[in-house]
């Protein structure tokens, strides 16, 4: 039965905060005291020149039992930042915590007006009278406790989502990890080396990859999606779909009593294979067949029949033989998961850089993108490490890597943001070059170098020595000679203060980077918001930059922004970190801002019903009439029932129609006249 | 740089000169030799400007130590060799003194000088120097006034140097000689002073 | 007696006498006999032959090293051209195995040998040197303080830069020649830009005198707003280029400042009771009387 | 002489994305005019018609509501509810006499603090081209 008495005689303290400067330096502070003292139901009011502080709390803790307070307001900051901390003061007063409001006069008033004073103190006073008509009218509330499923769910088997997956694992969560491709590993297992240690990329992440494989508390889904998500933090109800592989695994062969059978990796179906497509995992470079393998390290060692190419002749099945491995007529499957906490860790892929028409990739053949030369110069690569202009197989002499590719691009075609590692392998690939090709020189044409990490400054004046040529210029276009195939670079030499026409055999466009396809509906499946530029968005980007605004779902890796590797391993680790919290505490509190009905008012047309994304809501029989029902647990608080219901019978917790009316009153009635 | 156009105006030559950067303009080899006879590490120059910002020549010239060091990492020798602000380095190494490369920007200017000395680009007065010296050993020779104002000051009429132990002079000529320099002096002063 | 060689170079012994006679009569005080160093030619000037050729620079500045050598004596000298040319040389020929092999085979020529057996040192630094002399000797030495005299210090470049190569340690606003000037009973002043070049060095004075005279004016300016009484050097080539060179300014841009200017040796040797004609005062470009008529 | 017009203006901002945002323009510092009061609520969807007629008959000037942008809502799709219930609100105002140009929903993601600023700019230039509110005239 809910509960809309409110309080009869209420009794508000009002705290100000000065902020330093930051609120007082614009408001009238003295003044908003003095006026806060004239308001209906104010019993006490003060300022101070640091709320949030230890004295300052205890100003509040101390006012609320010597002035008998029924509630507080603060008039400060955002409540998104300080809201937690002055509850817990009202609460060490002796009051419910959900009896306090906060007036936001610091980031929606003070600092956006900071040159008007006179208005900014009557927004503030404005600001204030309002939070004392809610706060009056507010209830005790009590936080809700669930428990927590003891099991997290990983999005994306990259670097950031291994690292974070075998973190989990270890600490003895069981942990899903979901990759969309058939192997784990991501862009890491792409690239040939690895910044400034020239660490060979797959010798350090191979082991890793097993590692991951060999974890007893790690699920790995390969080659699945997520399906649909539902439920709050500790009780998601995820479906993963196991994408149809065409292919068994030797444990499943094992459970389907085919004894010695499923998938060994041995490759006998590869070569009878008719169907050719290009691998992705090569960039497209090198052919697969359709039932294939990126490249021999994968993990999990098993085939995957590309559905899409392949006309199921049958040839490959007659290959595996007893092994009964593969399986053509294989649909999709679907699995339900109770998960925990979630981490996303979808990385990037390139910016689809042949829109920048001027540099002509796609059309000139030695055009190529940083993730094609990588797979040109890694020896397990198309070429087998052989650096070669693809128009004719010969070896490049004169190599410009065009740095800043479609980053810190505002024409809208690009993107306004700086891909963060590009420089550095661009360094990488430099030196590379000048190690593999005797006599080759690169030719580095950029605007910043932004060598920031540990060592990278370093490494930067090793290819410097080495005898990079650094061209600080934005590459305005590039032309081929159609008869060489040689290409010619023009920018301006800022330096020189020159334009340069720079003929080269070949060039690498160091493309930005983007949130990888598909990231948007795993992002959304997940109520995830994004930033302006499309990466995931943090929920503080400096204090909580591995959560998000979800409760219950972390971010690892690039997806949330550009990062090289050794930041996406170190956001991976803090997203594990912050993951396992809830899964060791066991059970989590929910903001009890839970709709109610009440129970007179209800017709129990069921309108509200639909209206609730979370079928919280629910009719039941009662006393020989239809009623509305919620289930706590499934409320989430948006309020949306609450703004609809023809009757006015559904009461929003801390959100409710008498509270919010004050306040809309206190504004426009309770001013100066 | 290359690319005569043909105008009969040498003005209008100069404005609409082909001031592209080409592979045939640079010398990869002459940022080699600078380094080799600068003996500082010349190619690592990031162009920070720290150079230009100390230089007591900059702020009354179109001289740029920053642009000779540009210079020196693309190749470009001909424009280096041939700028007539090569010459404006009072070689005082604040720049050396503050490079964060821990280049030595002047000893570039140096080497480069040195390079454009072996083509006879030298400015006269520099000239004039070893031949005063080749004559009388000394770069600022004496002279009556001056014996004079020694002698009132109880010093001998010449310094005890190869002014009065004249022995010395063969060997110094010797050393010059031996490069050749005292005859390329004259020849390019005479040259100079025909010209003028 | 601590004996030296003393390399005269060019401009104090042809320009301006007065520093050598002070250079050597001074330095007996301070314990330091000066013996000529017989055949000793121009250091060779830095910007003339560094920037023709090097490799000439080095192998007529090892004549003179040798003929030190020879002597059996470190050399001291009171300018900051010789003491680029010789302390350099002398210093990269001692750690430079190639290049001094390329010198010995040209001295070869003339029976000569680069041995790498003596050190260079500036009179300056040998006065400075608690161990040689030290500033409580110079004071010590003083008869007649210059009392009542503000004196800004110009260092020049070549004894102080490029710090890595040298030994005096910070080059951006170095004070220790402000004690020995302190310790002359004047009162050493600080100015603007300081540790700024003459604006002689490295040829330009002869390449484009008007080039030259403009920095030298802007010292000019800065040592006219400090109100210096004096300006003090320890190299003859600063000194002419302060000194003709305001003849010279007021020839180009019309403006004369009158600012006397003195070799460090000049004004020991005022301090020490030489008399301005003992020091060739009168051979100044600039008339030292202002600043004569402060402290006699 | 008519006294200055002080619109009176009140902004309806879901807690995830526009109060976010308008955070944000606060943290950037960005400048825009002081003549909006905000009601935060977890969700626009919670935004009942009552709360704008009630601004209204109060005498606002203009009432702003901003949530996410479609596809973006924290509890997936309140704001839609909260769009949908715009047209019906905006049909009302006509009704009775008030422009519908004071009623307004825009769409600020937690990201989009300069836009937060814009939006405020904007809403505030309609109102004052539009007058104080009949309503509010009538009162007096």
């Amino acid at each position: 039965m809910v509960d809309t008495t409110m309080e009869k005689n209420p009794r508000i303290g009002v705290f100000i905060c000065h902020c330093g400067t930051n609120i007082a330096g614009s408001v009238d502070v003295k003044g908003l005291v003095e006026y806060a003292k004239t308001l209906p139901n104010v019993a006490f009011a003060t300022d101070y020149q640091y709320v949030c502080s230890t004295p300052g709390q205890k100003i509040i803790t101390d006012a609320i039992s010597e002035h008998k307070l029924t509630g507080t307001v603060v008039a400060a900051c955002s409540p998104r930042l300080h809201e937690p901390t002055f509850r817990t003061a009202t609460k060490e007063g002796g009051l419910n915590p959900f009896r306090f409001e906060m007036a936001n006069i610091r980031e929606q008033n003070s600092w956006v007006h900071m040159h008007d004073r006179e208005a900014a103190t009557e927004k503030a006073k404005d600001a204030v009278r309002m939070a004392v008509a809610k706060a009056s009218l507010l209830q005790d509330l009590e936080v809700k406790t669930v428990p927590v499923e003891k099991a997290a769910l990983i999005v994306g088997a990259g670097v950031a989502g291994m690292q974070a997956a075998l973190d989990l694992g270890n600490a003895g969560i069981k942990t899903y990890l979901v990759e969309k491709n058939p192997t784990i590993g991501g862009r890491m297992s792409q690239l040939d080396k690895t910044f400034p240690t020239l660490d060979c990329s797959q010798c350090i992440l191979t082991p890793k990859m097993v590692d991951v494989y060999r974890n007893p508390n790690i699920e790995l889904m390969t080659y699945s999606e997520v399906e649909a998500v539902e439920g709050y933090i500790g009780n998601f109800d995820v479906t993963i779909r196991k994408k149809a592989r065409g292919v068994i695994s030797m444990e499943e062969a094992e459970a389907k009593g085919i004894k010695g059978g499923g998938c060994n990796g041995c490759g006998d179906c590869e070569p009878v294979c008719p169907v050719i497509k290009p691998n992705p995992f090569e960039m497209g470079m090198k052919p697969r067949k359709a039932i294939y393998i990126y490249h021999p390290q994968v993990v999990p060692l098993l085939y995957t029949v590309d559905f899409d190419s392949c006309i199921k002749c049958g040839l490959c099945v007659e290959a595996c033989g007893e092994k009964k491995a593969i399986d053509l007529e294989m649909m999709d499957e679907f699995v339900k998961l109770k998960i925990g906490t979630v981490i996303i860790a979808t990385g990037y892929e390139l910016f689809p850089v042949e829109k920048k028409t001027e540099w002509g990739y796609k059309q000139f053949d030695n055009v190529v993108t940083s993730l094609e030369f990588e797979r040109l110069i890694c020896a397990s690569g198309p070429t087998g490490g052989n650096v070669i202009r693809p128009s004719d197989g010969q070896k490049p002499k004169k190599i410009g890597f065009v740095l800043c590719a479609g980053s810190r691009d505002n024409t809208g075609v690009g993107k306004p943001y700086c891909s963060r590692f590009c420089c550095m392998y661009s360094l990488k690939h430099a030196h590379q070059i000048i190690e593999k090709i005797p006599g080759a020189t690169p030719y580095l044409f950029y605007m910043d170098i932004r060598s920031f990490g540990k060592m990278y400054e370093e490494f930067y004046y090793r290819i410097q020595d080495e005898g990079a040529k650094f061209i600080r210029g934005r590459v305005s276009n590039i032309l081929e000679d159609p008869a060489t195939k040689n290409l010619h670079v023009y920018t301006e030499d800022t330096l020189l203060g020159r334009p340069v026409d720079v003929e080269l055999d070949m060039v690498v466009l160091a493309a930005a980077v983007q949130p990888m396809e598909g990231a948007d509906t795993v992002r959304k499946l997940f109520g995830v918001s994004c930033s302006q530029d499309g990466w995931m968005l943090e929920a503080h980007p400096k204090l909580n930059p591995c959560g998000t605004t979800t409760a219950g779902v972390y971010l690892a890796g690039v997806c949330q922004g550009p990062k090289d590797i050794p930041d996406a391993v170190a956001q991976a680790e803090g997203a594990a970190s912050v993951a396992s919290i809830p899964l060791h505490r066991g059970f989590v509190e929910l903001e009890p801002y839970f709709a109610q009905c009440i129970e007179e008012k209800c017709a129990g047309c069921g309108m509200c019903v639909n209206l609730c994304p979370y079928q919280a809501l629910s009719l039941v029989e009662k006393e020989g009439r239809r009623l509305m029902q919620v289930t706590e647990a499934k409320c989430k608080g948006c309020g949306t029932c609450g703004g609809f219901c023809p009757g006015g019978a559904i009461w929003m917790q801390h959100f409710a129609t008498p509270q919010i009316v004050a306040q809309i009153d206190a504004f426009l009635l309770g001013g100066e006249q | 740089m290359a690319k005569a156009k043909g105008y009969s105006d040498p003005k209008m030559e100069e404005k609409l000169r082909d001031r592209y950067y080409y592979r045939t303009d640079s010398n990869p080899e002459f940022s080699k030799r600078i380094r080799d006879i600068s003996q500082t590490v010349s190619h690592m120059c990031y162009q920070c400007g720290t150079c230009t910002g100390s230089c007591p020549s900059a702020p009354r010239s179109s001289y740029r130590i920053r642009l000779f060091m540009r210079r020196n990492v693309m190749g470009l020798e001909d424009e280096a060799l041939t700028d007539p602000d090569l010459w404006l380095c009072t070689t005082c190494y604040s720049c050396t003194d503050r490079c964060p490369r821990d280049i030595a920007p002047t000893d570039v200017i140096m080497a480069m000088r040195n390079l454009a000395a072996e083509r006879d680009i030298i400015p006269v007065n520099f000239l004039k120097t070893v031949q005063a010296i080749y004559t009388t050993g000394h770069g600022v020779p004496n002279n009556d006034v001056n014996r004079a104002a020694r002698q009132r000051l109880g010093l001998e009429r010449e310094p005890p140097t190869v002014h009065k132990y004249k022995q010395y002079l063969p060997g110094i000529q010797k050393i010059l000689d031996h490069y050749g320099l005292k005859a390329r002096a004259d020849k390019i002063v005479a040259e100079a002073e025909k010209h003028a | 007696m601590r004996e030296y060689a003393f390399f005269l170079g060019c401009i104090a012994p042809n320009r301006y006498p007065g520093c050598e006679s002070a250079a050597i009569r001074t330095s007996r005080k301070l314990g330091i006999e000066l013996l000529p160093l017989e055949g000793a030619s121009c250091c060779p000037a830095p910007g003339a032959f560094g920037s023709i050729d090097l490799k000439i620079w080095y192998a007529m500045a090892a004549r003179n090293l040798v003929l030190a050598e020879k002597m059996k004596k470190d050399i001291a000298l009171l300018c900051n051209g010789c003491y680029k040319s010789i302390w350099d040389v002398n210093h990269k020929l001692k750690h430079n195995d190639e290049l001094r092999d390329g010198v010995n085979e040209v001295l070869k020529e003339i029976d000569m040998e680069f041995k790498g057996t003596i050190d260079v040192w500036h009179l300056i630094e040998l006065y400075y040197d608690p161990k040689i002399v030290g500033v409580d000797k110079v004071r010590d030495s003083v008869v007649h303080p210059l009392t009542r005299t503000r004196i800004g210090v110009h260092y020049g470049c070549h004894l102080v830069k490029p710090k890595k190569e040298h030994h005096f340690g910070d080059s951006e606003n170095p004070m220790w020649i402000e004690e020995l000037v302190g310790a002359l009973g004047a009162e050493p002043i600080q100015y603007r830009k300081k540790m700024q070049c003459c604006g002689a060095g490295g040829g330009v004075r002869g390449y484009d005198i008007a080039h030259s005279l403009d920095i030298t004016n802007e010292k000019m300016i800065n040592l006219h707003e400090a109100k210096a009484d004096a300006v003090t050097e320890v190299c003859p080539f600063c000194q002419l280029q302060f000194d003709r060179g305001q003849i010279e300014i007021k020839e180009k841009f019309g403006k004369y400042w009158g600012l006397p200017v003195l070799h460090y040796s000049e004004l020991l040797g005022l301090a020490q009771g030489m008399s301005p004609a003992e020091l060739g005062l009168d051979l100044h470009a600039v008339d030292c009387t202002p600043f004569l008529k402060k402290i006699l | 002489m008519a006294e200055e017009f002080k619109p009176k203006i009140l902004g309806i901002v879901c807690n995830w994305c526009s109060y976010a945002g308008a955070d944000l323009a606060g943290s950037a510092r960005t400048q825009y005019p002081p003549d909006i009061r905000i009601v935060r609520m977890m969700c626009t969807g919670r935004l009942d018609p009552l709360f704008v007629m009630k601004a209204f008959v109060d005498g606002a000037d203009g009432v702003l509501v901003s949530g996410c942008h479609f596809g973006d809502c924290h509890y997936l799709e309140g704001n839609y509810k909260a769009a949908k219930r715009m047209f019906l609100l905006k049909s009302l105002l006509r009704g009775i006499g008030i422009e519908d140009k004071r009623l307004r929903m825009t769409f600020v993601s937690a990201s989009e603090g300069a836009k937060w600023a814009k939006v405020v700019e904007d809403v505030v230039k309609t109102i004052d081209e539009l007058g104080p509110s009949p309503l509010r005239e009538m009162a007096k």
